[in-house]
């Protein structure tokens, strides 16, 4: 039986409240405007995705969410990708909220991060600060891997000294976090697997992100090139630009093919590893790619702060960092698919 | 007619087999509407919609049937086209021996100065008074004929008014390959074999009445064999790592002395591209189900093309002073191309018409930038010159 | 004269050297002849052969000098021009203060709306009786502009004609930045940092006298500027691994523990591409020094912005949980920019201008493709057309 | 001081007389009737390239040669690679040269090669038979590393067992070479170094080659698609293709500089093994690159066996393997730059 990589009709329904929502709140004069104000994170938007149960949906109800799948909640990622819209989604709804679900755990309503940083693509549990944790800002909930010696654990802390950090992207900064008091949530087996489990669905769901990011630069790009004219026509006339634009296209098809089939997997529990290491070796790429081509295709304008695009390219490349590089994926895919060196 | 309804039928159809003998069987079936369920009663169907062959093709798996490549151009191009435009008399004739597989068909569109521009084409179509009325007299010269040395008839595009525009001036027609004035020719290929022809007409006779459409409306004609071609390309599941990656990971994993992380990088790049390739066939292929065809077919054709050039670029240089070699440069006439069958160096050689076979890369690029992306076209300086003025 | 006589002169001068402040030393050699010894007598040069200005500059290393990026708009831009075109008055009112770095330029060519396509500026320039004669009066504006916030003079490319079409209802004038009408806005990139500028022209004056050519052929008299431009870039020689790839490989070197195999046979793709290109600028310069300059300078820029690119975004990616790290994103105002002063994610940020700064690679393409290579330019819908009847 | 890397008059000047030449005897259609005649290679042409001296210019006159350098020979084969020419010279003038010219041994007036498999990038002795051997089915005269024992050595012999092969490059096939009855004509570091040397020339001299590959590739293109209409425009006038064919130019220019730096460190013993890698590495794939595009770019008429553009395909796939795939110069690279893993 292969995995359904269309969209439901549920999904799309979704899709488009949470764009009706985004468009009211996320807009990129207000994202942009956002970056350089004193809270880098758009709380209300937070907030309202929360009552709109977007936070939790792939969350069993009795675990406090809505007992849907992954499915859905990679459909509110492309669009969140879609708006580089700055909320603590990837890190709480995603990542801490992966934790919690693994050990059975009801999953808090307060914002959480799970502290590793931004960049694992591996179990690792050691102790003193972690740098370049996502989401940890605005965090009130920290799960933390620690290394003990009795072997690994999950501690749960409820404060935290965090460093917020200059990052590269402005839309999700990274902050430093040290963790002083913290009770423990899981141990040995049970913390390594949870831990495993979050990072695997990170990468996972992040792809969907990064699909949402690739096509709202390409579909952007599309859009001012048809508007822009130089040399008596419309540049989107020029063959040149037009079959970049549609390798570009090619390229998103087949990331959201990947990062359904991604979704779809972590939904099922089927081919999770295989799913996820392509899914996230090949969606980062094509965001970067996408986001490349939108600021040179936009010509001056894309290179400067005032236009959106910068948000984008910033976003996109963090996120190829993030949850582990095309190439660790990859490395992990020549294991699954005995592929070896 | 439901789905019931038709299963019903369709195991009547097989409870009742009327022979063991194929081609006979065959033309039951297409005499039963069980051929292709959406054509007319009388012309092999039911008049069902399309979604429901899938009901017949069940019932009737493991029945006699036809190599559906053997007949693919028949089927895929000359049937909805013949369906579409022709006469009640040239359906009667043409389309039960095109499906048993009686009558193989050719497709003779492309020629030397008309690839990419297809509607440049000219082979020059000239009306004279025949004995049973109305003929056509063609001269020209086709290309990139596959099956045209084992085709009965050929579907065909030449030019009957060189005066007008390029559109303007072509007209549509079924030709008897099995004729003095229709000279094949293997034409050979990079990789040695010759898998397509040349076709050198010269007075070549058809009736008028094997016309389909209008004098002059050719070229709209010619559309509905394409937009056919189009949909048949990329139909099918294919299991992880099938096809070109299968043939080079295989090589990589019989090969461990040859590794480098060099190549293990770029392996597994493709490995990911072939493997979100095929998901997106799928994706593709759940969207037409659903009855909502997405536009993302060309992407898949030229996605192909890239993927599997870069799969045996890498082949070759993996094998080293195998990769040196090739297997055989005998001038053959293969039936099918077969990527797994021969070596490392065919793979390479041959993987380069991909990007040429059925739509140019660079043609499929225009279409998903224009159609897909809705980006301008470019200024057009052939639309409203006639045919014999533009440059050649 | 000769290298011989052109050595003893220069001897000569720093034997005699009139003063030890840099400024007077400045005008003294222009006086001298010595500034630019292609120049004419009496406008800082002898009329000697441009080859030959490397014996003065030998003879006079160490002598006070100008930072040549704070005066290269003026030296490689503005002087060559109001060489060729600038009246008598102009060329003693503005050569003299230009090179000795007393006044700095600017130049007002880039529009929002003329980028690529620069012929298409819309910055308007009418004609208005002064006090002392005809003066002009411009309005629009200007962007990317480099040092206008330093600058006292500005080179500028206005539209005195609407109504031809575009490339002849082009002037070239010469502002003072220095009125009321004249409004300098920093311009923020990607970066943070601000480089350029916005100019906002509101009926800045420019008296006819500094009109250099004559009304309407602006657009032949920009070709001159914007020829020294191409000239003057890539003409450094570099040693190996220096620039983007130094700081790329000193970063490689001190990050051991992450190295990864894929990683580290893109650097060396990566490593090679430099060396390649750095081999390229070497052998373009040796083309120059034999007198037979090749076209291979376009391609030299493209080169560096391709290489540039890939380099920092692998170097963003080896950096992991650093990379997700930025310096500053404090709004500056730099003179200079300097790629290895900074880190990765500035690096890679600033790099996506260098396929855009200058001549974007996509124009650089077209140059090379029509101009190197001689390959058919595009069918063109703007050259018989008004400007302002051109869709914007 | 920095190399000199612009061509001299002299080097003009014999670069005219050997196009000269192959413009006489190595037209496409002459190269393309002799791949599937019984004797693929050129022997009359051979001799006359001979006679002119281009077959041992770098040679010492001492020991029989022209007393030029690396670089005047790697303009020859510039011109061998813009007429994929099939003369031994790749074979003889260059690997079995450079071990006599190594060993001071004068040259032989006998077409000779190196018994290793073509693909070899760093020395090996072994011993029995080699596979996949270049220009040894006209060759009178055998080198052959051989492992003794006594350690390394270089043999020669007269004859040997020479089965052609069917070979990816119709224009240089290859041979399985089994040497039986042989002389020693080094042992031990003489022996090792030489062929080092040989291999280190070989690879940097097959840039030059492939220089000539890509530049007759990239205007051999230009020519058709000036002339080729489609759309009722001359093909070349379409921007996506002159951009890919600007960016070839680009890939060119930097091809030839690094193949003009590796044939003077050549000539000069300076900085060779860093120059080697960059232009083995840079020029194999440049070649391929141009090669590929020239077969697409061409349309149908480049996929036919009758059009030559196959042939540069061939030779351009087949040199990427000779003397070292680009990857394994770039781990050497590694080594001699200080870029480990």
């Amino acid at each position: 039986m292969s995995a359904t990589l269309i969209y439901s009709e549920v999904e799309e329904d979704l899709r488009a409240s949470v764009r009706d929502l985004l468009a009211d709140h996320a807009s990129p004069a207000a994202v942009l405007a956002r970056c350089e104000s004193d809270q880098p994170y758009d709380l209300e938007l937070w907030r309202l995705l929360g009552e709109m149960g977007a936070t939790t949906l792939h969350v069993p109800e009795e675990l406090g969410g809505q007992g849907a799948s992954m499915r859905e909640t990679a459909v509110v990622l492309e669009e969140l990708g879609r708006s580089v819209a700055p909320v603590p989604f990837l890190g709480s709804a995603v990542l801490a909220s992966a934790v919690f679900t693994v050990l059975g755990e009801p999953v808090p309503s307060e914002t959480a991060t799970l502290v590793v940083p931004f960049s694992s693509w591996q179990p690792v549990f050691s102790s003193g600060p972690v740098r370049s944790v996502a989401d940890a800002t605005v965090a009130s909930l920290f799960i933390v891997p620690v290394s003990t010696p009795d072997g690994p654990e999950l501690h749960l802390a409820s404060s935290a000294t965090v460093t917020p950090v200059t990052s590269l992207d402005l839309t999700r900064p990274v902050a430093d976090v040290t963790v002083s008091e913290s009770t423990v949530l899981a141990r040995g087996a049970d913390a390594s697997n949870a831990l495993r489990v979050a990072l695997l669905t990170g990468a996972g769901l992040l792809a969907s992100e990064q699909v949402g990011i690739a096509e709202r630069c390409l579909f952007d790009t599309v859009a001012y090139l048809r508007e822009r004219h130089q040399f008596g026509r419309a540049v989107g006339s020029f063959q040149a630009l037009k079959h970049r634009l549609a390798d570009l296209y090619q390229e998103l098809v087949t990331a959201r093919a990947a990062a359904r089939y991604a979704a779809d997997a972590l939904a099922t529990g089927e081919d999770v590893e295989i799913a996820v290491a392509v899914a996230a070796a090949h969606c980062s790429d094509v965001a970067v790619h996408a986001a490349e081509e939108a600021v040179q295709l936009h010509g001056g304008i894309g290179m400067t702060w005032e236009h959106p695009a910068h948000l984008f390219l910033k976003r996109a490349k963090a996120d190829q960092l993030a949850l582990g590089t095309p190439d660790r994926h990859r490395a992990a895919l020549a294991e699954l698919v005995d592929l070896r060196l | 007619m439901d789905a019931d309804a038709l299963r019903a039928k369709a195991r009547e159809f097989v409870a009742n087999q009327p022979t063991t003998d194929r081609l006979e069987f065959l033309r039951a079936r297409f005499d039963a509407g069980l051929a292709w369920v959406h054509f007319p009663e009388g012309l092999g169907g039911l008049g069902a919609p399309r979604a429901l062959q899938s009901v017949v093709d069940t019932e009737l798996a493991g029945t006699p049937d036809n190599d559906p490549r053997r007949i693919g151009i028949g089927l895929g191009m000359a049937a909805p086209t013949i369906l579409r435009f022709g006469s009640d008399e040239v359906k009667k004739r043409f389309l039960r021996p095109l499906w048993t597989g009686e009558e193989i068909w050719c497709q003779l569109f492309s020629e030397p100065g008309a690839g990419s521009d297809l509607a440049a084409v000219g082979t020059r179509a000239r009306r004279e008074n025949g004995r049973d009325g109305d003929d056509w007299l063609l001269t020209g010269q086709k290309v990139w004929t596959s099956s045209a040395h084992t085709a009965r008839f050929a579907i065909l595009l030449a030019r009957t008014d060189p005066d007008l525009p390029k559109h303007q001036g072509l007209s549509y027609f079924i030709l008897d390959m099995d004729q003095p004035g229709v000279e094949v020719r293997p034409l050979r290929q990079i990789t040695g074999e010759a898998e397509f022809n040349e076709v050198f007409l010269t007075d070549a006779r058809i009736p008028d009445a094997h016309r389909l459409g209008a004098v002059g409306e050719g070229w709209k004609v010619a559309q509905t064999t394409l937009m056919n071609e189009r949909v048949a390309i990329g139909g099918n599941a294919a299991p992880r790592e099938s096809g070109m990656l299968g043939a080079v990971a295989k090589t990589w994993r019989e090969n461990p002395d040859r590794h480098t992380s060099a190549l293990h990088d770029r392996l597994l790049r493709h490995w990911v591209d072939a493997e979100a390739m095929r998901l997106a066939g799928q994706r593709l292929r759940q969207q037409l189900a659903a009855g909502a065809p997405g536009p993302e077919g060309s992407a898949m054709k030229l996605g192909f093309a890239k993927l599997s050039q870069a799969l045996s670029g890498l082949e070759v240089e993996l094998m080293a002073e195998d990769g040196l070699r090739y297997d055989d440069w005998t001038l053959r006439r293969p039936d099918l191309v077969d990527f797994t069958g021969r070596g490392p160096g065919y793979r390479y050689l041959r993987a380069k018409g991909n990007s040429i076979e059925g739509g140019t890369s660079e043609i499929l690029r225009n279409i998903i930038a224009e159609r897909v992306l809705g980006l301008p076209s470019e200024p057009r300086v052939d639309k409203d010159v006639a045919w014999k003025d533009l440059p050649k």
